[in-house]
């Protein structure tokens, strides 16, 4: 009732975690297996990365902030961590990289994933993420250089703060298998009893439920522009926020910043989802897009 | 995020201070905070009052803490994580080291219930032994004798009658905790008992995944406070 | 205690309207006079623009988000409203067009104006706002026809989705006399029920309380490059946020969608800041950019 | 925005229903809705029950809404505004056309209260006393006298004692509101009347500034119920 198709991979239902959430360790992501369709890993580059000072992560009235600076302990080790993957849910292994040569390195030492996501979008260190995803050419040439070295799905994560639909359709034309929109926005908050910014790295990205519109439309609008699979990001946390995704044009729906609220939330969720798709006597794919039809 | 004022601060040693805050936090005996200290890192902290948090100083941020001045600001998000469940009966704290500071909050917090409270407190030497008379009813032990038995907690507790305690509360060196967690489980204890976990932790919202133990377990949300049949998939 | 300088304008405190915001006749900016620095009047072209079909604005959970479409009775008619304007803080008028002719034609029809705001960043209108405010070379065109034209300050109205620093360097080198950052994000929202997106125009811009952080972020950035005062627009509802806002860098801060809660929004903010200023023992103006020292 | 399914509908003339939601909304009498009709305009309407609109087709969305079927769907946001100040002594109700809609709401919600309600119902022509049948006690007006009295609600008003009324509740269209604001104002008794006036309307919740008054009232938030008293600045 639940089950959706990406690309080459069936997903026992759309919600899928989103990276960076809970995504360090094969313990977390073993528990979260049960009751998610697919399971996105911490972004990993080829080198350790230490991260950004703590605080790293706060939160604010409408949704979080964060600037963990894709610490990381590099795709040898995280490999390692990564075989203890014993779950149901497709594991999708995230990389970060500054050069099509460095992203199909790293790939090459996940075999245990059923799919790549590559971080075009992350906003808050220089040379990486969104600095690579914000033109549209390396993105196709990194999409085209790992197609070649791959069977699995590949799909690009990109960023509200670009030329979005640029960027995906070079993505696209590469080969792409799917586009997730979005990663967080730019934000930042300051403590105005020390009169100091709260994250070490003074800025971040912005996630949770404040971002939804901004996601949604992006969302939208790639979904009138390209003919395969789009995977929502940003704000998602109830049952409802996933459903407004697909109507939009999702095909699967992911879940970060909500962990804040419970661990659980894919139980939740599903069994939500199946309550909605009995009431409405439709298998939940068939949602997908029809908020466009006019 | 928000900050308090320092009001004032009790040095208890060269290495360990307690740093009482200008307002309450609404709380449980067992929740920490994330504490920022300007221009160092933000780290966690279990409260050791309503008021305070009592730090060792074991790293650059921590030894920056223990010399904070009254009047200055630190950074405050939470109170976050499970408090301890408490009880009005019989109680036995365990406290290894640093260990002591959330205890010393649960302690006047089952006080005030009326529960009867006994403390076993340990150090490697006397120098350890912190704010020890703050518990009223305490046994103490140096692992080189300097105060108190010589020995460790964990030989106290096989001392004693422990099925006489309606709760018992542990909080320690991770080593100790699993001393103790197995002390417990052989004599089928681990229904009357509470461990009060550490980890290296970076959002304390259950986001990142920074904290979480062998089973999945996030230690800054579903714990840092764990009953001792939770741990059996983490410890065993 | 509150006063803040910008350009040659002197406030009598930094809180100022923002435009589309109760700003339609002079009756509601009248009204909002007393307790306001400044009073930003909805943006008016220079023909008259129907607008979009209503809903034009509809709340969610973290935010408004607003399709009016720069509806407008036109330049002459509107002069004719505002002629009505008997209050004591300054009128600004804001004033959209597509090239830097018609910036000049509509500008000379508001002698009662105190200073203009150039609106560059309305993300929901083709041809106008963002459209034009993504080109520094025409931004900087349409300041340079305006500076010859009028000695009043003029203000420039920037996008948080334009490469802002760029435009703003721009206008700045072309002499405007101050920047105001945000307009509202891209946003929109579909009710699951009905299965269609709730704004008439589909998509518009998004606004309130979830949009501070990512302003924030933009004010802080333009802080670091401009040495002409900025202003903020987006998400400001408490006093905290006008304090955190001229923390980050802004002059004087901007009010709209917090209208939602009370129409007495100025005066529980002033009375606030005068209580803030007091116990901190300072000149509010002496706070901004504090956050910049290391 | 939410959408409700349209449940029953009363068709009570060509031109005017009364439109049942599938649910219940939280309200008082007095309140509206920002109603969507999907495909035409989002449209203010006041409440006539907690479950219904009473529509008039006067334009191309209320001539589409008139005809709506059972089962539809309507986005609903609200409801919003200032509603009817209730009492439970003696009320006059003054209805001019479509002006009924929110009083038929309020009539009910008094009745409920205990109040002893009195109706004075007019219209163009007989055609416009719609649902006058759902007033206990009405007096009509016409100004062809089809029915009821020849004349206007305000020319029954003048020959009422108005002073033995506790409060005065008007809704018609404008020049009947200022008409009766004056009567009540010469009599001193703008302090017991509330008026529920009109406007165009985009937001319904205070931003858009579409609906201000002359003295810069927002007739979505600070009304759409006005006391007497605030008046004074709009209406003189
Ligand atoms: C829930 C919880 C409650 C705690 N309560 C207290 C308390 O009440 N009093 C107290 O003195 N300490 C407490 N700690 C430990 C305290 O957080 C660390 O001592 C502190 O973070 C070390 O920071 P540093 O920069 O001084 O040390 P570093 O220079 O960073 O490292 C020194 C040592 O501390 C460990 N450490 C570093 N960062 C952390 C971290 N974020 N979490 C855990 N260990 C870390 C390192 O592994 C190393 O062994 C608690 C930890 C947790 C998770
Ligand atoms: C607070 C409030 C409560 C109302 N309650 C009711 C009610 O219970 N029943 C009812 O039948 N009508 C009610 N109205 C009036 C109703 O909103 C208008 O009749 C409706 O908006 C006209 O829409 P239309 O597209 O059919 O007409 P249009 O074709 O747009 O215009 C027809 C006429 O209606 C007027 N009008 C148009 N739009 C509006 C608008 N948004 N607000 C006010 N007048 C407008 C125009 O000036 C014109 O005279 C209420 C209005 C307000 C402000
Ligand atoms: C703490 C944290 C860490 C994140 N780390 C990553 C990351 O490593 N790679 C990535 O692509 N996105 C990362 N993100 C972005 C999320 O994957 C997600 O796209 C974003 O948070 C928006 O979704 P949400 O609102 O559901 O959280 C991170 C987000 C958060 C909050
Ligand atoms: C209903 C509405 C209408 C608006 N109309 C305009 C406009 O005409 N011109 C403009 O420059 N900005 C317009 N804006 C943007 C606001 O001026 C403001 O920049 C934005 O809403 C962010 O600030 P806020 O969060 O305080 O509302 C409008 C916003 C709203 C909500
Ligand atoms: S510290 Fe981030 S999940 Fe626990
Ligand atoms: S309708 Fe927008 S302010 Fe009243």
């Amino acid at each position: 009732m639940l089950e959706v198709q990406i690309s080459s991979l069936t997903l026992q239902n759309p919600l899928i975690l989103a990276s960076g959430i809970l995504g360090s360790y094969s313990s977390s992501l073993n528990r979260l297996s049960e009751h998610a369709g697919a399971l996105v890993a911490k972004s990993v580059g080829i080198e350790e990365r230490e991260g950004y000072r703590n605080p790293v992560v706060v939160n604010t009235p409408h949704g979080l902030l964060n600037a963990v600076g894709l610490s990381s302990p590099g795709a040898e080790k995280f490999a390692l961590e990564l075989e203890n993957y014993r779950g149901d849910a497709k594991l999708i292994v995230s990389l970060f990289a500054s050069n099509p040569d460095e992203f199909v390195e790293i790939a090459r030492y996940f075999d245990m994933a059923d799919a790549f996501e590559l971080n075009l979008s992350c906003p808050h260190v220089k040379g990486l993420g969104l600095t690579v995803g914000n033109d549209p050419e390396l993105v196709g040439d990194i999409v085209r250089r790992l197609k070649k070295e791959t069977s699995r799905p590949i799909f690009a994560k990109i960023s509200a703060f670009s030329s979005y639909i640029e960027v995906a359709k070079s993505a696209e034309e590469a080969g792409v298998d799917g586009v997730v929109a979005i990663n967080t926005l730019k934000g930042m908050a300051i403590d105005i009893g020390s009169k100091k910014p709260i994250l070490s790295n003074v800025s971040g990205g912005y996630s949770g439920e404040a971002v939804k519109p901004v996601a949604m439309k992006v969302v939208w609008d790639l979904y009138e522009e390209l003919d395969i699979p789009i995977i929502a990001s940003g704000g998602a946390t109830s049952w409802k926020d996933v459903v407004e995704f697909m109507l939009a044009g999702a095909s699967a729906v992911q879940i970060g910043s909500a962990f804040f609220y419970s661990y659980r939330i894919f139980y939740s969720l599903k069994e939500s989802l199946k309550a909605y798709a009995r009431k409405e006597k439709i298998r939940l794919e068939e949602i997908i897009g029809l908020a466009h039809k006019k | 995020m928000f900050s308090l004022k320092v009001d004032k601060i009790i040095k208890h040693s060269e290495t360990v201070s307690t740093i009482f805050f200008n307002s309450k936090l609404r709380s449980y005996p067992g929740q920490f905070v994330m504490l920022n200290l300007f221009d160092y890192e933000e780290i966690p902290l279990s409260l050791s009052s309503p008021y305070s948090v009592t730090v060792k100083a074991v790293g650059t941020t921590t030894e920056a803490l223990v010399r904070i001045r009254t009047g200055e600001l630190v950074g405050i998000r939470g109170p976050f994580g499970k408090p301890f469940t408490p009880t009005n009966g019989k109680a036995l704290l365990v406290a290894g080291g640093i260990g002591s500071a959330p205890l010393y909050y649960l302690h006047d917090y089952l006080k005030n219930l009326g529960a009867e409270v006994h403390v076993i407190f340990g150090g490697k030497t006397s120098a350890d032994l912190i704010w020890k008379d703050r518990f009223e009813s305490v046994e103490l032990s140096t692992e080189d004798g300097s105060e108190g038995y010589e020995g460790t907690v964990i030989d106290l507790m096989r001392g004693k009658d422990l099925e006489g305690f309606d709760k018992i509360y542990i909080c320690g060196p991770e080593g100790m905790l699993i001393a103790a967690y197995r002390i417990l489980k052989e004599r089928n204890l681990l229904s009357k008992a509470e461990f009060s976990l550490e980890s290296y932790m970076k959002c304390g919202i259950g986001v990142c995944g920074t904290c979480v133990l062998k089973d999945g377990s996030r230690v800054c949300v579903e714990g840092p406070v764990f009953s001792g049949e939770e741990l059996e998939d983490a410890f065993d």
